[in-house]
């Protein structure tokens, strides 16, 4: 038997289409098959996994807020010690094979894909749909793109990454909170319109 | 002076009520007391009254920073009830309620005690089974206590949504006995009677200074001057630590914040005490019609009397989803009580290691109803230099001993209670 | 329809419009720009309302927020908002009001007969009586006094409108548009800074609007503000409260000027907004005298005579007089002349003014030195009395039928003192002011004392610009203010005219100065004593107009200035506000979020019932149609994990990955029992403790790897004991190098548990010998499940061979559909929550009821696992006499006497001659399917010696009392071994 | 509401954060009795002023932060990690 395509947590209600008010500048989201692990540096080992990450993804560890992206994969900083490590959905465990082999004695990974999902919202209604929920400030001169937040909205605890200028967000929230908090998405954008792609 | 009465309202009418007299007098402090309490709150109060009623000690002093009656004995949402699961806050609960029931006739004032009933709400089978617990602990205890399923929650309070919630209602445990009174008229009539027996009420009179000679108490310093006594009792919710700190001793206490919030005045609409087991939140409704309603602390130390935005909207946001109907009236005023928080939710009365000096404190957000049987118990304290039995649990070093009294099982976390 | 006391020009109001609406069943007409007052002064209705005690007639007073008697009760059915300012609600089209707090109709309301009985009404007499008999106060006073207090009727039905919160930051939040707070609002946006300008009024401007030779200049500093694209201008938004650090809370009406909100649209925003710097901009309130009749209906603030008939268009009387004690009222008397009323006479008691001068040139009657001592009339002004300042008597009468009010002006610095400001008092304005700052906020304009448009615009410009200066930005350049010559504000101390007949300080509770000398006298002498005794400036309008006039009634009596005596502390909110609003949209079935496993769908296709656990979904039980009732679901789920196999999702337990070279080490001390022996491949049973030595949690943990631990929680603790291992690496052993994550979401878990469990395990698993000897109980093991990587455990709940599989999320449906089907020959049944309690009593395992913060390791029999050497959280303090008496209840096993007695958790045991005294109480209680009838769980004082003895389960709340046997908690296989089959 | 200026992520609303106790009591090591241990989890200065507190970003950056805070104006005057040390002012 062989690995089916894993259950999106989205699944059940994220509906293509358009949704809310009728508008020309509607809240556009997309649902990107993400794998991701969580990679938590040892203690002291921070300098040597930041070499380990630049030579196996590309990519230099980002400091306090921030995300950097590599051709094929992005690592968010999301907590001291820890980032996460994104890329497009591959073979099952192989974002975690890879960076466990990277990082072998430099950190811990915990492979995340099925535990954490991404939504992206963009257009020009992004902002005041999120300030319907965020507490935190998007606002160009305080935000920008490569800028990453963890917060709480709506009571989900939610990873905010501006991707682009445009302006787009990935929002990354808990698999088993993802109903809930793209229910509050889509009752938050409905003034505005949705369009779900 | 004379006690009131309807006669003499009706005396008073006729005479453009000029016949009316300060409800408690206005003395200067005397060199020295018997005893002093420290706090002129209802607890401060209450103790007084209960040393010069019961005991026949009326050479008291109660001194207080500012005015009577405007610590937590004004900003508390007037809640009272004896609906305790562990045997010593049932007990000590009960005698309150039962002081609560004549306090109108003890005191010669109306504290407009209505009892109106308290309901509990419980959403499942764990709550349900917890309620049960607690109900029956009760009931055994003497103390009335009813179980009520969702016609019975519907008929006691029909606002409630039974069922669109996030969590239906299963049912509620009742105390019928429980209910409010008018919390300013608590320490106004505990004052006035106290009053009455000798008592002298001392406002604008800061306590500075302990006065220590050999490890025993002699007196205070105030902002009035040196006042001696060879007993001293605090009743100083919220500003314990401040107290005891100036007798040399610490003591297992936080100090935190409470919101309470009141809204618009509104013809009957609630007829009983309701508190949400599925978000923190209580509420009822003042005689005036106001709909006095709490939730849960605000969350870290604060002496502030001061609330913030977050809590208050999980206050809200709980109100209209326990009583849909709420979502259209507004909320008129909020303020913050600071409470005296204990690792166990359970107050102290007792001695402390200071000999002379003793206390009622730690009444987390339970004091108000508390108020006539901690004085009771803290006069009882004071005249016989030990505890009754119905406060002999609330000692400061049960957690020395390893005997806690934690109702609810939170540990011991002050900004869990 | 006519409406007569309509200009015909004039005014923001779009005459060519016109909307309907009813008052007390009456229709009228309005126009946009009108509010329900402005349209029911139109049309002369003067009558909107009773007052709270004494049911007094009552008319519109002002023409704002500080409304207090003009309360109606707005629209119908769910949508009645009682209490409903009639001068801010924005007309529509359709609108449906009515008077509210009378007993027949508003103009015989009999509830009025209590004025007759008002000398025995005065302040607190219902402290001193209604305490006889004892039984009366709840059975006939107090439903008595209930009845008649209160205001307006709530419709008891739910709210259908939706609501919303929002969040904003900002370099400035500029408080109110009127001239100040527009000009700080432009001079803070030209600097660059990112600003707020939030107005509670639909249009902004504040008294610009009452000034038509200045409309061009709010025009254009709306259009630069507009052309400004960091600059918001918020219309219809309220900031009730300003909190700690720079965070301010206010509600924007998003939709309450329509009939119903538009699809999509919240009724209403409530916005937390941070701001770097505040300007207060709020204007003032206008004050009232004390004048026995101060509350007839036609009895109006001048300022809001003034606004009538500027603004709305609309003539408030025909025939007025104005009491004012300062220059700054007297716009009131030329705009009612403008407005072609007959302005009868002005009263000032003063002897001389320039706008008493200006008045007297443009041929009014000037009663200079006077005061007003009266009114007549009864539902409607008709007269005025006018005498010499203090003189006796009645003075001289004056037909009118309105009479403009003035004492002077209170700033509103409500923000301000709650943002910690001091008041201090300025003895020209006879008013308090905002102090020094606390918080990075400054007042500008008339709340600050500022009066004159000119100079409060120009008090706003430099406010805005030290504003936007101190949040970083360079000065902005200076742009044109509005030149308007400015009246004198500094009014005559003149608080109460002392006479026959009711003056009131607070009209809408009623309360009269003779009130406020009654509580001095009763020793209710401070501000704050007095206000709880009187419930003076405690209504809806929170004393805007009347709290200083009461409190000055009170510091005459005390023989004080009223500097000293001050006014009560301001709290949130400066004006009411909705609860819907403050609640947002998290409330009924969003009240908190649902959590759902991955196999959600796979349970509701199954008919699961669900259960509330935490925030988690669970399924309950899966009825079918042959079960009669759910204890037949119930009973047949736990009987096929006993006798044949059950599956059952358990991907709500927390699950955490502990890893690094110290984890041992950490587990050891997190854990009452050892973990690093524990070889990797295997699992075991653990304990925590809190540091007070109360169970916290227990669950089963695994070493997967040498340095690599999966660490699993009950699903109630899962969030706790995350914090509860962060803490202590962060405060106690930093030094430990260990990393946490929370892989709950990653693993979804299902339970395959029952004599055939290795069957069905081996028909959709790969990868492992399942054999006893190469899997025994407690062995884990990576393996694939129906193609999926998994993680498979050999551990059992139930007390029957058990494993347990773990797998990543997205692949939860396939793998329980595989184990499904390799089970379907094996008679495998999904069983709930509820058989998987029935399983774990019969099996003694202890859960949630027990684990419930109040027991020790002791307690539940467990003391043995508390290892001996090594610290770990709770190991000292476990030792505490109290928690090791041996008089605690402990843990056992209970069966009923009789099988057919139901039993319940939470009745309390009683020995059978132990004078109902409670020994201890029903944790858990279930049937059993091992052998039937009713079994428990419970803690029991000195338990053990009383195994096997009788005790009665008392549930005095149900009526029951059911005879029970004390047996061993392990009631189904004691000795372990189908676990290990 | 407090802001509360986590080093990690800047200032955040008090509603990402949960208190956690008094930051100046240390948990005796493995010699410590039941006086020590009493002291550590019950005995409190409470003081009305400045106090070292534990603040967890719970739903920022889950980093425990030890942050300085008076008790009445509720003012933070300093905010560091964990390991960081933090003087308490005079009142």
């Amino acid at each position: 038997m062989s690995a089916p395509e894993p259950t999106h947590p989205l699944a059940a209600c994220a509906t293509p289409g358009r949704h809310g008010a009728p508008g020309d500048a509607p809240l556009r989201v997309t649902l990107p098959r993400r794998d991701m692990v969580q990679v938590m540096a040892r203690r002291g080992r921070e300098d040597a996994l930041a070499e380990a990450a630049r030579a196996a993804f590309g990519l230099a560890l980002p400091p306090a807020g921030q995300a950097a992206a590599a051709p094929d994969a992005t690592a968010v900083w999301i907590q001291p010690g820890h980032w996460l490590f994104a890329a497009p959905r591959g073979m099952e465990g192989a974002l975690a094979a890879r960076a466990a082999a990277a990082f072998a004695g430099l950190a811990a990974v915990a492979d995340q894909s099925h535990g954490r999902t991404t939504i992206a919202v963009s257009g020009p209604a992004a902002r005041r749909v999120l300030a319907r929920g965020c507490r935190l400030d998007l606002h160009p001169r305080a935000f920008g793109p490569g800028r990453a937040a963890a917060t709480q909205i709506a009571h989900v605890g939610c990873l905010i990454h501006q991707t682009d200028e445009a302006p787009v967000f990935e929002l990354t929230v808990f698999a088993t909170l993802a109903e809930p908090f793209f229910h509050w998405l889509m009752e938050a954008g409905a003034q505005d319109g949705v369009l779900i792609e | 002076m004379a006690g009131y009465s309807g006669f003499r309202i009706l005396l008073e009418g006729l005479r453009g009520n000029s016949g009316w007299r300060e409800a408690w007098r206005k003395p200067d402090p005397k060199p020295s007391y018997d005893v002093i309490i420290v706090g002129g709150g209802g607890h401060g109060l209450a103790t007084a009254f209960y040393l010069a009623e019961v005991h026949g000690i009326r050479n008291v002093a109660v001194l207080e920073r500012g005015l009577i009656g405007q610590g937590n004995t004004g900003r508390n949402t007037t809640i009272v009830r004896s609906n305790y699961l562990l045997p010593e806050n049932n007990n000590f609960y009960e005698h309150s309620l039962k002081l609560w029931e004549r306090l109108e006739q003890s005191l010669g004032y109306n504290v407009m005690m209505s009892q109106r009933g308290v309901l509990n709400l419980f959403h499942n089978d764990a709550q349900r089974n917890a309620a049960m617990r607690r109900g029956n602990s009760m009931r055994l205890n003497g103390i009335d206590a009813e179980i009520l399923d969702r016609e019975g929650v519907k008929a006691m309070c029909p606002l409630v949504d039974l069922d669109n919630g996030r969590y239906p209602v299963m049912g509620g445990l009742l105390q019928r006995r429980g209910g409010t009174a008018r919390h300013d008229a608590v320490a106004w009539g505990f004052a006035h009677a106290a009053d009455a027996r000798g008592v002298d009420i001392i406002e604008h009179c800061e306590v500075t200074g302990m006065i220590l000679e050999g490890g025993a108490i002699q007196g205070v310093r105030t902002t009035r001057g040196e006042i001696r006594a060879p007993k001293v009792g605090l009743a100083v919710a919220g500003h314990t630590s401040t107290l005891t700190a100036m007798a040399g001793f610490r003591v297992p206490i936080e100090t935190h914040l409470l919101q309470a919030f009141v809204s618009e005045g509104l013809k009957p609409l609630i007829d009983c005490v309701v508190t949400f087991g599925a978000g923190h939140f209580y509420i009822s409704q003042s005689d005036k019609g106001g709909l006095v309603f709490g939730g849960g602390l605000d969350g870290y130390p604060s002496y502030g009397q001061r609330g913030t935005l977050p809590e208050a909207e999980h206050v809200y946001a709980a109100g209209v989803s326990m009583i849909p109907a709420l979502g259209r009236l507004r909320g008129l005023r909020s303020w913050a009580g600071v409470m005296d928080m204990t690792p166990d939710g359970s107050p102290y009365i007792c001695r402390t290691p200071v000999r002379g000096l003793y206390m009622t404190a730690g009444w987390c957000y339970g004091g108000f109803k508390a108020t006539p049987a901690s004085g009771w118990c803290h006069a009882w304290t004071i005249a016989k230099d030990e505890p009754h039995s119905l406060n002999a649990a609330f000692t400061l070093d049960r957690f020395r001993e390893g005997r806690m009294l934690d109702e609810r099982g939170n540990g011991p976390h002050f900004w869990a209670q | 329809m006519s409406q007569p006391h309509r200009l015909p020009t004039g005014g923001h109001i779009d005459r060519a419009t016109r909307l309907a609406f009813t008052f007390d069943g009456r229709r009228y007409e309005g126009h946009p720009g009108d509010t329900l007052a402005s349209a029911l002064l139109a049309n002369g209705v003067r009558l909107v309302g009773r007052s709270f005690k004494y049911h007094r007639p009552r008319g519109i007073f002002s023409a704002g927020v500080e409304e207090p008697n003009a309360l109606v009760e707005l629209r119908e059915g769910a949508r009645r908002e009682p209490n409903t300012r009639a001068t801010v609600i924005e007309l529509f089209d359709g609108l449906v009001a009515q008077s509210q707090n009378r007993r027949g109709s508003l103009a015989f309301d009999w509830m009025a007969a209590a004025g007759l009985l008002a000398p025995w009404l005065g302040a607190g007499f219902y402290y001193k009586t209604f305490m006889w008999p004892a039984a009366w106060w709840e059975r006939v006073y107090e439903p008595m006094i209930r009845r008649a207090a209160g205001l307006g009727r709530a419709s008891g039905l739910p709210d259908p409108d939706r609501y919303e919160a929002a969040h904003a930051h900002c370099d400035v939040l500029v408080v109110g548009a009127g001239a100040a707070g527009l000009a700080a609002a432009r001079a803070a946006g030209a600097a660059g800074a990112r600003v707020i300008l939030a107005e509670q009024d639909a249009l902004p401007g504040g008294d610009l609007l009452n000034e038509p030779a200045l409309e061009g200049w709010r025009r254009a500093a709306l259009a630069a503000l507009d052309a400004m694209p960091e600059v918001t201008v918020m219309p219809r938004t309220t900031v009730f409260g300003f909190y700690d650090h720079g965070v301010l809370g206010a509600v924007e009406r998003v939709s309450d000027h329509l009939p119903e909100p538009p699809p999509h649209l919240p009724r209403q925003r409530a916005w937390t907004i941070r701001a770097r710097e505040v300007v207060l901009a709020t204007g003032a309130h206008e004050r009232l005298i004390a004048f026995p009749g101060n509350d007839r209906p036609g009895v109006m603030l001048a300022g809001a005579a003034r606004g009538y008939a500027r603004r709305h268009g609309v003539r408030a009387g025909e025939a007025a007089v104005l009491f004012a004690t300062h220059d700054g009222a007297y716009e009131a008397a030329h705009a009612m002349a403008e407005a072609g009323a007959r302005i009868v006479a002005i009263v000032d008691p003063r002897q001389d003014s320039a706008a008493m001068q200006r008045a007297r040139e443009a041929g009014f009657d000037v009663r200079a030195g006077s005061e007003v001592c009266g009114t007549v009339g009864h539902a409607a002004l008709r007269g005025v009395s006018v005498r010499r300042v203090g003189a006796a008597g009645r003075g001289d009468a004056f037909a009118a039928d309105l009479l403009m009010v003035s004492g002077g002006w209170n700033p509103a610095v409500h923000l301000a003192s709650m943002s910690g400001a001091p008041l201090v008092w300025d003895e020209a304005l006879l008013a308090f002011i905002p102090g020094a700052p606390v918080q990075r906020e400054r007042s500008a304009g008339a709340c600050r004392g500022v009066h004159g448009i000119a100079a409060a615009a120009a008090d706003g410009a430099a406010a805005g610009r030290a504003a936007a200066e101190a949040a970083g930005f360079a000065a902005s350049p200076s742009f044109a203010l509005p030149e308007a010559p400015a009246a004198d504000c500094r009014p005559f101390a003149l608080w109460e005219v002392k006479g026959r007949g009711k003056a009131f300080v607070d009209l809408q509770d009623d309360v009269t100065a003779a009130d406020m000398r009654l509580a001095h006298r009763e020793g209710f002498s401070h501000i704050e004593h007095a206000k709880r005794y009187t419930t003076h400036a405690m209504g809806t309008d929170q004393g805007k107009s009347g709290g200083i006039v009461g409190a000055a009634v009170l510091a005459e009596a005390r023989g004080e200035p009223v500097a000293r005596v001050g006014l009560p502390r301001f709290r949130p909110y400066t004006a009411p506000i909705a609860w819907g609003a403050m609640a947002g949209e998290g409330v009924g079935r969003h009240f908190q979020p649902t959590r759902r496993t991955a196999l959600h769908a796979v349970h509701d296709a199954l008919g699961a019932v669900w259960l509330d656990a935490g925030i988690w979904k669970r399924p309950a039980y899966y009825p079918r149609k042959e079960d009669a009732d759910a204890w037949a679901s119930v009973l047949r789920e736990a009987r096929a994990v006993r006798e044949r196999v059950g599956i059952c999702d358990v991907s709500t337990l927390g699950k955490i990955l502990v890893e690094g070279p110290d984890a041992a080490t950490f587990l050891d001390r997190i854990y009452a029992n050892t973990f690093s022996t524990l070889p990797v491949g295997r699992a075991r049973y653990g304990l925590m403790l809190r540091e007070d030595g109360i169970v916290f949690d227990d669950g089963t943990t695994s070493r997967i790897g040498p340095e690599s631990w999966f660490v699993t929680t009950t699903t109630a603790q899962a969030g706790p004991v995350m914090q509860h291992l962060e803490f202590h690496l962060a405060s106690a052993w930093p030094e430990l190098d260990v990393s946490l994550a929370s892989v709950t979401d990653q693993w979804a878990a299902i339970a395959i548990a029952g004599p055939r469990a290795r069957e069905v395990v081996a028909g959709f698993v790969q990868g492992i010998d399942l054999s006893n000897e190469a899997f025994p109980f407690m062995a884990v093991a990576d393996c694939t499940a129906a193609g999926v990587p998994a993680r498979l455990f050999r551990i059992s709940f139930s007390g029957e061979l058990a494993y347990e599989i773990a797998m990543p999320a997205g692949y939860a449906t396939h793998v329980w559909q595989a184990a499904m089907a390799a089970g379907a020959a094996h008679g495998i049944e999904p069983y709930g929550m509820e058989a998987l309690g029935l399983l774990r009593i019969e099996k003694g395992h202890v859960a949630g009821p027990e684990l419930n913060g109040q027991t020790t390791a002791q307690d539940l029999g467990l003391g043995r696992m508390l290892k001996k050497k090594g610290d770990f959280i709770g190991r000292v303090l476990a030792q505490r006499p109290g928690l090791t008496d041996p008089s605690r209840p402990r843990l056992v096993g209970l069966r009923s006497v009789d099988p057919s007695r139901q039993i319940r958790a939470g009745s309390h045991l009683l020995l059978p001659d132990g004078k109902g005294r409670s020994e201890g109480w029903i944790t858990s209680a279930t049937r059993s399917v091992v052998e039937p009838g009713w079994i428990g769980l419970g803690l029991l004082r000195e338990g053990e010696a009383r195994m096997g003895s009788e005790v009665i389960a008392a549930n005095p709340l149900m009526g029951e009392e059911v005879r029970m046997r004390v047996v061993s908690p392990h009631m189904h296989d004691p000795e372990n071994i189908r676990v290990r089959a | 509401m407090l802001r509360i200026p986590c080093p990690h992520c800047g200032a955040r609303d008090e509603a990402e954060f949960s208190y956690r106790g008094d930051a100046t009591v240390t948990r005796p090591g493995a010699d410590g009795d039941i006086a020590a241990f009493h002291d550590y989890l019950y005995t409190r200065t409470n003081p009305r002023g400045w106090q070292v507190e534990w603040w967890q970003h719970a739903a920022g950056c889950r980093a425990f932060l030890k942050v300085l805070r008076h008790t009445v104006t509720h003012e933070i005057r300093a905010v560091v990690t964990a390991t960081g040390t933090l003087e308490v002012p005079p009142a």
